[in-house]
């Protein structure tokens, strides 16, 4: 069947809130508005004000509440619009949702799944266009994941709901007017191991959610000269899946990581110093990342095209590891 | 409400004409850009809302400050930023306003201090705060308008800041446009208090609630205000009650409101309602008006011409204006 | 403030005797342990302000929820957390009420639903807001009893969450403990508007401000405004005048309160006011003091050596109450 | 002359607020307080009430205010208590601060400088024990510097202040009652350069702030042993001296990073992939980290100090990356 990612999470959304009376989806204009990329459009009429519960802007207190919620047997979605408007909660998620659990010695787990959309790409200027993934996958007590795939998109909620303690889910705002054909035989049952999207022997090409797309065309873009890329799609910023990532390098021995982050702290640099801890002598060239620029997300398509990762940088990173450089 | 002024001159009526229509006529040409994808991001329309800027910020001295959101093309117009430079800059122009790097949601001008055009909710508040101490910290006599959404009142931030102005005394004005929506989001489903000025009084701020449909009465209360702050050395808060008549942005389908309503509100455009009364008071006639839209129409398309015309920022300079010096 | 209620019967004012002189003696004794290093890290005591938990908490029924802060001793053990544990807890062992995990700032008790123990100033009010929702959303008639300081006042959580609650109808019962200082920083200088009470009314919430050095006035308060969320399903918003006798924390050189103040503030306090009133209305003799008192030294004196005898946690133990499951 | 990292700290205040009329301090509880950790002691009598400013607990608002007020002609210095609470006020630094100059094509500069104690250590639990240092040296338009010796800590707000751009200032909070020999000779011409701290052939040992102690204990420690270790302070933090790093690493062609922030995301990542990136050739072991555990700090001590890096972990890090194993 044919979809679109933002129909894999309004089915995904629409399944939980069946399956599951202690589900709801709080936020700012989920309801009446339909979300602000419409992802929960007629979820409202479906489901009534309850639970599909618009909120005042009052990110910390609402975040906060759900994370209360939860406390109290309810099993919250907690959309912040975009990971933007999360620097207004954080408090929340980093003092609260992930230390409560620890601080009361085991007692009290939060169940809450906040789903945020992430990353650039549409013009929306330097306080609209933040990927700031690497942050949460820094905080224990949470765990992050970032869907990818249609499939991933239309399965993870579920596996997230199921997990006792708070999961944040990012969504790629490039992804939602994707389409594809949504495969019904794979089934999400666990968010914690990375996959191989490519299976390559040259070159591991490590990314996750927004950017596979771009990381398996430069593999295809790669292939046509011949060099065979291998892609791995993280799905789990935290816990990372060590064992996948460094299978793959022990493989091909050589890796470029992508990540839509700011170069300097990203992810992907994360996944750089584990290599080099755990898969040094496996490597046969200098890692190397495909990041944004430093710089805050320009307006202009040009700038901001210009200050993100693309399909060629990736191409030209991977050659110049592996010595092909024209 | 404070009851509407009686009388102004035929001057005085015609500039508000003026400057309301630049503000529309500018914003529906905008609306055309954004169709034509020369404009691009959010765009946020402020047609229905003229008279708020309109009325307020010509109000201002020179070395006043001005801090605003998202939807502040026409505050930036009233502030006296070019139309040209103000439509550059949507196009994404080296020439515009901000250098072309901020787009419709940043609008900034340091000559007229024009603070933003900031796309966070309830986030130019501190920062006029913190405008209004350094004023008067360094003993100016300067105002800071900060012009914000009725939807940013649910924001911690609002409360803070509230407290901050009334607590150290400072000369800001808060100018709330509320417009009884944030994105598809009512008043009363986001605010225990609909009674939006009453918050303002909880902190010992004096406040009121304007027409905000009627350039005359925006003007009057601004200008009120704007004496207390500098007399009394105290904020002031002003709710504005207004409507916008346009989707919140390009993207907007809609749904939460009733085109009934729309209409409604429509019949009290601040620009129709004017120019009405300016002539049942024989002050001016329909060939005024066809001159000032004569003239607006010239200064729109021209501002076109002058935004198609601009250049875009060499690639190369992709990491300018990150840091003062380069590190 | 609400006038003092007449008539108490000799029990009830043992019991708050008893309990108030629990929470007194527990803390004194916590602070000769900060002393002997037997306590580290911070150290908040409520003495002086017993009378708030002590009138408030033993109104709630056992399904409901407290929240509070890092001053929280007090309403552990009104919640009916053992001293024991919350001893244990002071000292880091794994008997504590959070199995040694938090310490001081951070006590816990699932069985009690007493949700700790937050040390980010007004960190608790959206908690209390969702657990409140949670009973709201499966038609429980649970309360939830939010207490925080007057500091909290002035964060902006305080202002979404007193929205929140008001406009959603949460059965929530905030308590707002104003012992007129945060920190060192006086109430005057960190509000314009000082009657936090009438904050509250500005959302609509039902507030009133109560003398918080009345364990009867407490009471009754707390009695009538349970009552008032149990039937009108509305939140309910007390402010509790009261004093901090001791430093903030065991840090505090106490440079910003004159000595005379504190003074005054002790003529007031809650345990010899009660006794005193007591005493003259022949309810009691000095016997019944006496008695209580002997019971608690014994208690305290039993708890100390339970933290004492408690046990430190294995470090290999380190990376547990991270995740529910190991990731 | 003998004094405390408080004092210096002190005196770099008095010096800044008498030199400039302009600068003023401004933060919950620096005045009648007396500071938190009473830096700030004795300067509200001698500056008064409107420079040394005592705020409400809005965070978020004087923050914002701070970052007003720099635009408005005043050079502040906003203390955030702790970084702990700076999660309330991030949206300000990292929407406003960080990226004013660049989406108004440069017409506005930031002058503000933010200080902010960090780091654990003291038994004050999960909530008030993070080093989110990393955090902020991800974000461009940001300066970020941890003054790890007396003398920086004496000189570093000088420079801070001349910056015309925001600048976060770490102070760990072990350091404030550490006492030294202040040598005067030495002022602080600029903040980002990094530092070697202890010349050495064999190793590298790279690390800022309150670590810097622990580093030098263990590179005396090696010593006894024989092995000369490099200690590295990095002192600028954003952006990184890529330049000292490699030089040493080069010269050694070993590393270890050591940082206070939880493991994964750690600044030691960013520096590990740095060196990986640009000095991959030049080293003869795998690079190695020592970190925070992946754990919310716990309140009691033998929890807490596990959980920390010690001066025992570093060195038996090196000696693993040295293979000198025991
Ligand atoms: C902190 C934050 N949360 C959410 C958003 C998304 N958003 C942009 S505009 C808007 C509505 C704001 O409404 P209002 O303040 O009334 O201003 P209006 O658009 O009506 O002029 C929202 C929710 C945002 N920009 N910032
Ligand atoms: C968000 C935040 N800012 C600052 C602090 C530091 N701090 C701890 S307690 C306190 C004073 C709080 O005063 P109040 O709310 O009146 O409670 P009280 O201590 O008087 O009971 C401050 C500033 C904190 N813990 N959290
Ligand atoms: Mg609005
Ligand atoms: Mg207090």
């Amino acid at each position: 069947m044919k979809i679109t990612y933002r129909e894999a999470m309004r089915a995904a959304l629409r399944e939980a809130l069946q399956r599951d009376e202690r589900v709801f989806l709080m936020g700012e204009d989920v309801g009446r508005y339909g979300g602000c990329y419409a992802v929960s459009k007629g979820l409202l009429d479906e489901f009534g004000e309850e639970r599909i519960r618009d909120t005042p802007l009052s990110e910390s207190a609402f975040v906060g509440a759900g994370i209360g919620a939860a406390l109290g047997g309810m099993r919250p979605i907690v959309e912040v619009m975009t990971v933007n408007f999360s620097l207004l909660c954080l408090d929340q998620i980093v003092n609260t949702a992930a230390t409560l659990r620890h601080m009361s010695g085991g007692q009290f787990s939060v169940p809450v799944v906040l789903r945020m959309t992430t990353g650039a790409g549409r013009q929306l200027a330097a306080q609209h266009s933040h990927s700031l993934e690497c942050w949460y996958a820094h905080v224990p007590g949470l765990r992050v994941i970032a869907p990818a795939t249609l499939e991933d998109m239309r399965g993870m909620l579920r596996v997230a709901l199921d997990d006792p303690d708070p999961v944040i889910l990012f969504e790629h705002n490039a992804l939602y007017n994707r389409e594809g054909e949504l495969n019904e035989d794979v089934t999400v049952a666990e968010i914690r191991r990375a996959a191989v999207r490519r299976a390559g022997s040259d070159i591991s090409l490590i990314t996750y959610g927004g950017n596979l797309v771009k990381a398996l065309e430069a593999a295809e873009e790669l292939a046509k000269s011949g060099l065979d890329a291998e892609v791995i799609d993280l799905r789990s910023l935290r816990p990372l899946d060590d064992e996948t990532i460094m299978a793959s390098v022990r493989k091909t021995r050589r890796a470029v990581l992508i990540d839509e982050g700011w170069n300097s702290g990203s992810l992907a640099a994360e996944i750089g110093m584990r290599i080099s801890e755990q898969a040094f002598y496996d490597l046969d060239a200098p890692l190397a990342r495909v990041c944004t620029a430093e710089v805050p997300i320009p307006y202009p398509s040009h700038l901001e095209q210009a200050a993100l990762p693309q399909v060629a940088t990736i191409v030209a990173k991977a050659r110049e590891v592996l010595g092909k450089n024209v | 409400m404070n009851d509407k002024p009686s009388q102004i001159s035929r001057e005085q009526g015609l500039q508000w004409l003026q400057d309301m229509l630049r503000i529309r006529r500018m914003e529906e040409t905008c609306a055309e850009l954004y169709g034509e994808e020369k404009i691009r991001g959010f765009l946020h329309l402020y047609i229905g809302e003229e008279a708020v800027a309109a009325g307020v910020i010509p109000e201002l001295a020179a070395e006043d400050a001005v801090v605003a959101t998202y939807r502040e093309h026409g505050h930036a117009l009233m502030r006296g930023i070019s139309m040209n430079s103000i439509l550059a800059e949507m196009y994404g122009k080296q020439e515009g306003c901000s250098g072309g790097r901020g787009g419709s949601m940043h609008l900034f001008d340091a000559t007229t201090r024009f603070y933003g055009g900031n796309a966070i909710v309830s986030g130019g508040l501190p920062l006029a705060i913190g405008l209004a101490l350094a004023d008067k910290m360094q003993n100016r006599q300067r105002v800071t308008a900060c012009f914000f959404g009725e939807g940013a009142v649910a924001e911690g931030e609002f409360h803070e800041s509230l407290n901050l102005a009334a607590l150290w005394k400072l000369p800001v004005l808060f100018v709330c446009e509320n417009n009884l929506y944030a994105m598809g989001t009512a008043l009363a489903r986001s605010e225990s208090v609909t009674d939006i000025h009453r918050k303002a009084e909880s902190y010992g701020i004096d406040s009121s609630a304007v027409d905000g449909m009627d350039v005359m009465s925006v003007n009057t209360a601004a200008r009120d205000a704007l004496a207390k702050i500098r007399t009394q050395k105290m904020p002031v808060f002003l709710e504005m009650r207004t409507y916008r008549f346009r989707a919140h942005s390009m993207f907007d389908p809609e749904l939460y409101r009733e085109k009934a309503e729309v209409e409604q509100w429509k019949q009290l455009c601040p620009i129709a309602t004017l120019s009405a009364r300016l002539k049942a008071q024989q002050m001016i006639e329909d060939r005024d008006v066809a001159a000032i839209e004569a003239a607006t129409s010239q200064e729109v398309e021209a501002a076109v011409a002058f935004a198609e015309a601009g250049q875009w920022e060499p690639v190369e300079d992709l990491m300018k204006y990150v840091y003062t010096e380069s590190p």
